[in-house]
């Protein structure tokens, strides 16, 4: 039980362990802290240099960003580094560029959010934008809103419909599904063969073409309905433009985003917390209903929102599978559906009047700020949920 | 207390035996439907490399109407990766470890708004806002970095590049990659985070010693979500980019992806035709490349499986 | 109640590794029987294939025959569930459900199997069970509190409560007094001596006071070295372990001044 | 922003029904070219004021998408910018009996070469293989002398070209193309939906895309449904020895010049358009949009729709009303009357 | 190498609770104190506040002064991570990184300071840092296996290891010898012996014979009851405390036959 010193375990963690003088490491503990003004100084210079140099090359916004984060970043990593230790200045770095990575990605959600709103809002506040739908509504109606000042006609009641059943069906569809495949695979299958392939198949699903996903399903519900109607002789004019054949589609887009970050989540779910309900004779699947599905909720439902929002903005998958009216459709199994993207998209790419357009844009960008809201809403839910079935608060 | 081990509840097996033959029934229903996917593709994109007129197979010709556009995608979506990951890390840790606590769900909450926007809309923006403002950094690039294969043809003048639409996919993929890291961050055990601090690591260090390796598979497989998105993602690519023949250059017009082929062409594809079969075919080249990204993936994680954080 | 156990050239694998080797142990009903060994040499590994818990780790298996009143568990036809209501364990690391408040941790064992108790059934549960493990006194202000925010040793006498809530006929507990104090140490010795009436109990321990005082067999396992499987060196009533072992290693461990 | 509705319908409709209102109920689905989509718009809406009971859908799915649904049996009419191929129409006996399905044209567009430059305020002239080599980015400057030759008292400016073209398959390219293939000799590219690849050029989607992106960007021409252009300037082609500009009455002259196709339905009336005719008056890069229906219905009621919608189409009323809504170009009476037999022959399958 | 360790008025909270109040005590350099006291008293907390691990948690918060050679951690300039790397701490709960491999897990602490290691230099730091831990023998053939394939004890010494390994000023232990057989128990205070030559060391135990054989100096805490704060009832020489404790409760507690 001895312990030789090895030649660098003399010298403590901080010190280079070239160095073998047994010098005392650290005569004070606040030496490894600077003094906090020091990073408004930092930031404020760089603000500065960065205007400077931004004025250097014809002033804009988007460079003045760019050479104040860089000088900032760079500053104050040479700042610690000098003055502190590399640990810590490395500390500093990732610290800098993880702030400046959120701030990258607020960026551009601003800037969407913006382009969305500045008209959206507009249209929304029109009368009615909510309570109606697009009958009547035609080039002549808008060309008299854009010339002459008539308000813009004309909702989305009809697509936030068809879009929330056609969502929620699908929904329906895939969570069930998506949520058991991925038990399956964490809990039960052992790497088998059957596993194997489904893994597979899952990862090749990630990255299908919507387009795609529409025709399978398109083609899928025909196949269905002839084959359903060539044996029971019902449904002879049964045609497979519908609501639900839509939310096929999406099912097909929703079902590998579900089971992926499902997957994942269950996985970091503790073993010991499965042993521990085991032994006390609890069976598998309570198990997996009560102790680790309650574990993994807030992320399962990160993952359901996650499906829900990358599905309820596609376009041509609703559009070849659930078709295009201007009424309102309450019935997924009957008849054409609207759905917000699809209508928003049609708006935009052929306007209800092709000369006078910004009725039609007015139009779509409100729709696109409901849809946003309706996903916000949806979102809310999942995470109230999660809440509801959280863990309490984790110690240690 | 049952007597005996043989003569257990009935209603319990049962109930076990229902719930796995649900979970396995599930993951059927689903490789049949992607068996059925992939059938539904091979059967109608035979005419793409099979065809009678022009004496039988036609690989050749199919083949160098697929490779343009499979390295249009590759670039497309590498060039989404490669600015939306790191940034996406960076935010997840940042909701998880670096925001404080009270503010760090409503965060969350926010750049789960990004995958709230619809991809029209992401489309409608790409075009009409980032694109026109990205022309003077295109001819910046140009005549500074021209000697860069990447940066050396014309600049566009409209900033509908394939760079253009690799940020718009990169931003469209990272509350994506976003939300998965975060969740699963979220999850590290405290016991490991404080074994790490108690050696007197610093934040960073922590994080690379107890969070990274945790979260190693987690993070991929959000990384892969994207990068799923990115391959797939139809309507915002076809808004945004202004496509046209295969060019090394970035910054200039030309270049398409696959799915942004398959939506601008199949609305006006005749039936049956060779070209409709050729769309098909292409999306079924587009599930081949993820399958083998997805695989290398598997791969990569595979390997550390017994190092699993759950334990 | 109770039931015996008796395990039959037992082998218990991590994957290829033999982790413990040929046991051939009768364990008594209603008595007390302590594992005593070395650190690594196999103890949990033993003790839980005793309730089957050690298949639930991938690539872990047993081979052999442990008999359960005379009934192989690892019979192919015995249901696993049944094994583990009928032996109970605690474990050797506590684990409380973090997702659940005290109360519920305590009730586990019915709640998750989809018992449904009367307000007043469930509350003489907890209050009996947490008493039983000395820990009402320390916790009864805050049942609604989350499981994780205990000290050490209250954490592993909510996993002991919860453990004998339910009843089992066959208690195995996995050091349960190591993160204990001494007052709490004394009500978990007691509660096995009055467990010990009813049912079976067995305890790891490395205390050997603690084995000497409340067991009334005890068993020595040891391992050769490095990579070598654990074995069972020898068992015995407790009092001729400790004072006449047969073994040179028994007697070389017991004799240690530690514990 | 809640509150009352605010469609025009919910407001009473009884104004457009000045027509015979119809007898036929029920609703009528149809899919294809999304360019029809804004008169589609205004033909659905008037269509409920002639025949209240019926309602028409209208899913733009694209032309091929619309015939791909029609012959699958999933639209009752499609509506397409280029005609069916002899396959297509064989393949429509299955479900439109042994007479397959036919065209009638519903609208005809002059497909105008739009262009905006700074310092070119009028209408420009040029001959097709100018025209092409513009296109074909060979002539890359408005300066370019070729251009000069056509426009000899005009001021060009030496902006460089930018071709915008469709980034989709599109109809509209398919003529315009097919226009630069027969009526140059610069042009040797396949005369498909597609812009072809070899051209590197800039590109959008959908009329309104190429029409934004050409208003947006100095030096740009596009060519595009003339109906659309907005305030673009735009291209007067010459035609033997004038230059003609778009208008409804070229445009129809220039069909009214073509043949019809041959082999299909004795009653199609679809058009092999003469992109090289010579016709004082005729403007030749148009765009016949069909409607295609079946001769044979399954069903009375949805033979009746079909009828009745398709007549309510070619009506003068209906021609009108979408000119007014969308600013498509009327047909001709003669194209009218030919039409309005070709719908009478259809049927209800026994 | 060692620092002394003196609290002042120090009070502890999770969030509104008050865990441990109003401690005052000087621990010496270069000796052993020894915490004792019963289950949920504080001692787990109080140790954790001595390397600011404390306020990892959310919401908990410390009050009062602990000096560290006269420099108080709680100043706010002080960096936390300075003083964790001062002050070492093996956890009551074994908590090797699953993520790594053993060598791994002993070198993380090292690798921190970016030194780099050579092949041999690395090799030499995890065989004495795992031999003082009295767990070389054990896992030498298995260095590249994950640190969660351990058993129990042998997790613990692995985070003993670890801790050592990179050499900190003070040393907290939690209970290091809980989940430890009497073998690895003498090693450990073996070890203990050895380090407090250099370092200061704490430990947490409930082995009050543990106790009286490795330390100079005692503490024990008590707490009032249920929802009390936990206080220091008495400081002193080991010796005093267990022979002639001031308090009656330290008679009461250390006069228990258990341990
Ligand atoms: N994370 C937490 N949140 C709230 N209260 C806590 C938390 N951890 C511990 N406590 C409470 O603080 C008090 C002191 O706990 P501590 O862990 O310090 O006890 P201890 O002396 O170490 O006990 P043991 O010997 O059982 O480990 C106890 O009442 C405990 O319930
Ligand atoms: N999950 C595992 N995978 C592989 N080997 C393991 C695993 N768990 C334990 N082992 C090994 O099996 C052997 C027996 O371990 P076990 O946990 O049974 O020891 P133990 O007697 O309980 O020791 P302790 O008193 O330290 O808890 C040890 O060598 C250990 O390293
Ligand atoms: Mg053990
Ligand atoms: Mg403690
Ligand atoms: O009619 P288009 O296909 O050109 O839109």
């Amino acid at each position: 039980m001895t312990q030789t010193p090895t030649p660098t375990s003399v010298q403590g963690p901080a010190g280079p362990p070239q160095l073998s003088e047994p010098t005392p490491r650290r005569s004070s503990l606040t030496q490894n802290v600077l003094p906090s003004w020091l990073w408004m100084a930092l930031l404020a210079a760089a603000v500065v240099l960065g205007a400077a140099l931004s004025a250097l090359l014809g002033f804009n916004l988007a460079t003045w960003f760019i050479f104040t984060a860089v000088i900032y970043v760079a500053s104050s990593y040479i700042v610690t580094r000098t003055r502190v230790n590399r640990r810590r200045a490395t500390d500093a770095l990732w610290t800098n560029l993880i702030y400046l990575a959120f701030t990258l990605a607020i960026l551009p959600l601003i800037s969407v959010i913006w382009s969305v709103a500045s008209v959206g809002i507009q249209g929304l506040m029109e009368p009615g934008f909510l309570s109606s739908d697009m009958q009547g509504v035609t080039g002549l109606v808008d060309e008299g809103s854009q010339t002459e000042g008539e308000p813009v006609l004309g909702g989305i009641r009809h697509a936030m419909i068809g879009s929330l059943l056609i969502t929620l069906a699908a929904t329906f569809i895939s969570v069930p599904i998506g949520l058991m495949t991925s038990i399956y695979l964490v809990e039960y299958s052992r790497g088998g063969p059957l596993s194997r392939a489904i893994t597979f198949f899952v990862d090749v699903m990630t990255g299908i073409p919507s387009i795609v996903a529409g025709l399978f399903a398109g083609a899928a519900m025909a196949w269905f309905l002839s084959v359903f109607s060539g044996l029971t002789g019902l449904l002879s004019t049964q045609r497979s433009t519908l609501g639900v054949t839509a939310a096929i589609a999406l099912s097909v887009l929703m079902v590998p985003v579900v089971v992926r970050t499902t997957e994942e989540i269950l996985r970091v779910v503790p073993n010991e917390l499965r042993e521990a309900s085991y032994a006390l004779g609890v069976r598998k699947w309570r198990t997996i209903l009560k102790v680790v599905l309650p574990t993994a909720i807030s992320g399962i439902a990160s993952g359901v929102t996650l499906a829900i929002a990358r599905v309820i903005g596609e376009t041509a998958p609703i559009l070849v599978t659930a078709g295009f009216v201007v009424n309102t459709n309450w019935n997924l199994f009957q008849g054409w559906m609207t759905a917000l993207p699809v209508y928003i998209f049609r708006q935009f790419q052929n306007p209800t009047s092709p000369n006078f357009s910004d009725p039609s844009e007015q139009r779509a960008w409100a729709a696109a700020l409901v849809l946003i809201l309706i996903v916000m809403g949806l979102n809310l839910f999942a995470r109230l949920i999660a809440t509801l079935f959280a863990p309490k608060q984790a110690g240690r | 207390m049952s007597s005996s081990l043989t003569q257990s509840d009935k209603r319990g097996v049962a109930g076990d035996r229902v719930f796995s033959a649900l979970t396995v029934s599930a993951g059927v229903i689903i490789l049949l439907t992607l068996i059925f996917v992939v059938l539904f593709l091979a059967a109608n994109s035979r005419d793409a490399v099979y065809q009678e007129e022009q004496g039988g197979w036609i690989v050749g010709a199919f083949f160098d109407y697929a490779y343009p556009l499979v390295i249009g995608t590759l670039i497309a979506s590498l060039i989404a990766l490669v600015l939306a990951a790191p940034v996406a890390v960076g935010v997840a840790l940042y909701i998880s470890h670096f925001a404080p606590p009270r503010w760090s769900k409503s965060i969350g909450y926010v750049i789960d708004l990004l995958a709230a926007i619809p991809s029209v809309v992401y489309g409608a923006w790409g075009m009409s806002f980032l694109g026109p403002e990205l022309i003077p950094v295109y001819n910046w690039l140009h005549e500074n970095l021209g000697f860069i294969p990447f940066f050396a043809g014309d600049p566009s003048q409209t900033g509908r590049t394939i760079f253009t639409a690799g940020i718009v996919l990169g931003v469209m993929i990272l509350p994506i990659i976003t939300s998965v890291c975060r969740e699963i961050f979220i999850q590290t055990p405290k016991l490991h985070e404080e074994a790490a601090l108690a050696l007197g690591a610093t934040r960073w260090e922590m994080i690379k010693m107890s969070v990274f390796p945790f979260a190693r598979a987690g993070i991929i497989s959000g990384i892969m979500l994207g990068l799923g998105r990115a391959l797939g993602e139809t309507m915002a690519v076809a808004l945004v980019l202004s496509p046209g023949m295969l060019t090394a250059s970035l910054i200039s017009n030309g270049n398409s992806t696959i799915p942004a082929e398959i939506a601008l062409g199949f609305p006006e594809a005749p039936p049956g035709s060779e070209r409709q079969a050729q769309l098909i075919a292409i999306g079924l080249v587009l599930f081949v490349i993820t399958l083998l990204v997805n695989m290398t993936a598997r791969w990569i994680v595979s390997r550390h499986k017994e190092f699993s954080g759950a334990n | 109640m109770s039931k015996r156990v008796d395990a039959v050239d037992l082998n218990v694998y991590y994957g290829d590794f033999l982790a413990v080797e040929g046991i051939n142990i009768s364990i008594d009903a209603r008595a007390v029987t302590a594992f005593i060994g070395p650190s690594g040499c196999g103890k949990t590994t033993f003790l839980r294939s005793l309730n089957r818990m050690h298949e639930v780790l991938p690539g872990a298996r047993v081979k052999g025959e442990l008999l359960l009143d005379g009934e192989n568990i690892y019979d192919p036809g015995v249901d696993p569930v049944t094994v583990r209501t009928q032996v109970g364990m605690v474990f050797q690391r506590p684990n409380p459900f973090p997702t659940m408040s005290l109360r519920e941790n305590v009730l586990a064992g019915y709640k998750l199997n989809g018992a449904r108790l009367s307000k007043s059934e469930s509350d003489d549960i907890v209050e009996s069970a947490l008493s039983s493990a000395n820990l009402w006194a320390e916790v009864k202000d805050r049942l609604d509190k989350p499981g994780s925010g205990l000290s050490g040793g209250q954490q592993q006498r909510l996993c002991i409560a919860r453990t004998i809530a339910v009843k089992p006929d066959v208690i195995l507990m996995d050091e349960p007094c190591s993160a204990l104090d001494p007052i709490s140490t004394l009500a978990i010795e007691d509660l096995i001596g009055e467990l010990q009436q009813d049912y079976t109990v067995i305890i790891v321990t490395h205390n050997m006071q603690q084995a000497a005082r409340v067991s009334q067999k005890t068993a020595f396992f040891n391992i050769a070295g490095t990579g070598k499987p654990g074995k069972l060196i020898e068992y015995n009533d407790t009092s001729a372990i400790f004072n006449t072992p047969n073994e040179k290693s028994t007697e070389d461990y017991v004799s240690g001044r530690f514990g | 922003a809640c509150g009352e509705s605010n469609t025009p319908a919910a407001e009473g409709n009884a104004d457009g029904g000045d027509s015979a209102s119809s007898e036929v109920a029920g609703t009528l689905v149809g899919g294809g070219a999304s360019s029809q989509e804004a008169a589609m718009t205004a033909w659905t809406d008037g269509f409920t004021s002639v025949a209240p009971d019926a309602q028409v859908n209208y899913a733009s799915v694209g032309s091929g998408g619309g015939r791909d649904g029609f012959l699958g049996g999933e639209y009752d009419f499609a509506g397409s910018d280029a005609a069916m191929s002899d396959d297509e129409w064989e393949s429509s006996k299955e479900i439109c009996g042994t007479e397959g399905a036919f065209h009638v044209p519903s609208y005809i567009s002059p497909v105008a070469v739009a262009f905006n430059v700074e310092g070119i305020d009028e209408t420009l002239n040029l001959d097709a293989d100018t025209i092409a080599s513009i296109f074909a980015g060979e002539i890359t400057s408005w300066d370019d002398e070729a251009i000069a030759e056509h426009n000899e008292d005009m001021e060009l400016p030496s902006t460089p070209i930018s071709v915008v073209h469709r980034a989709d398959d599109s109809g509209t390219t398919e003529n315009f193309v097919d226009y630069l293939a027969t009526a140059s000799d610069v042009w040797d590219y396949e005369v498909s939906g597609e812009w072809p690849g070899e051209i590197a050029a800039e590109s959008a989607q959908q009329t309104s895309g190429v029409v934004g992106l050409t208003s947006e960007t100095d030096g740009a021409i596009t060519y595009a449904d003339a109906s659309q252009i907005g305030d673009l300037n735009t291209v007067a082609v010459q035609v033997g020895e004038e230059y003609v500009e778009y208008s409804p009455e070229a445009a129809s002259q220039a069909v009214a010049s073509s043949s019809a196709v041959e082999g299909q339905a004795s009653n199609n009336m679809a058009f092999e358009l003469d992109r090289r005719t010579e016709e004082s008056g005729a403007y030749p890069i148009v765009l016949v949009s069909y409607h295609i229906f079946c001769n044979e219905y399954p069903e009375q009621e949805t033979a009746d729709l079909a009828v009745a919608f398709g007549e309510y189409v070619l009506s003068e009323d209906g021609q009108a009303t979408a000119e007014a809504a969308a600013g498509n170009a009327p047909i001709s009476d003669e194209l009218r009357d030919g039409a309005m037999e070709s719908l009478s022959a259809i049927t209800v399958a026994e």
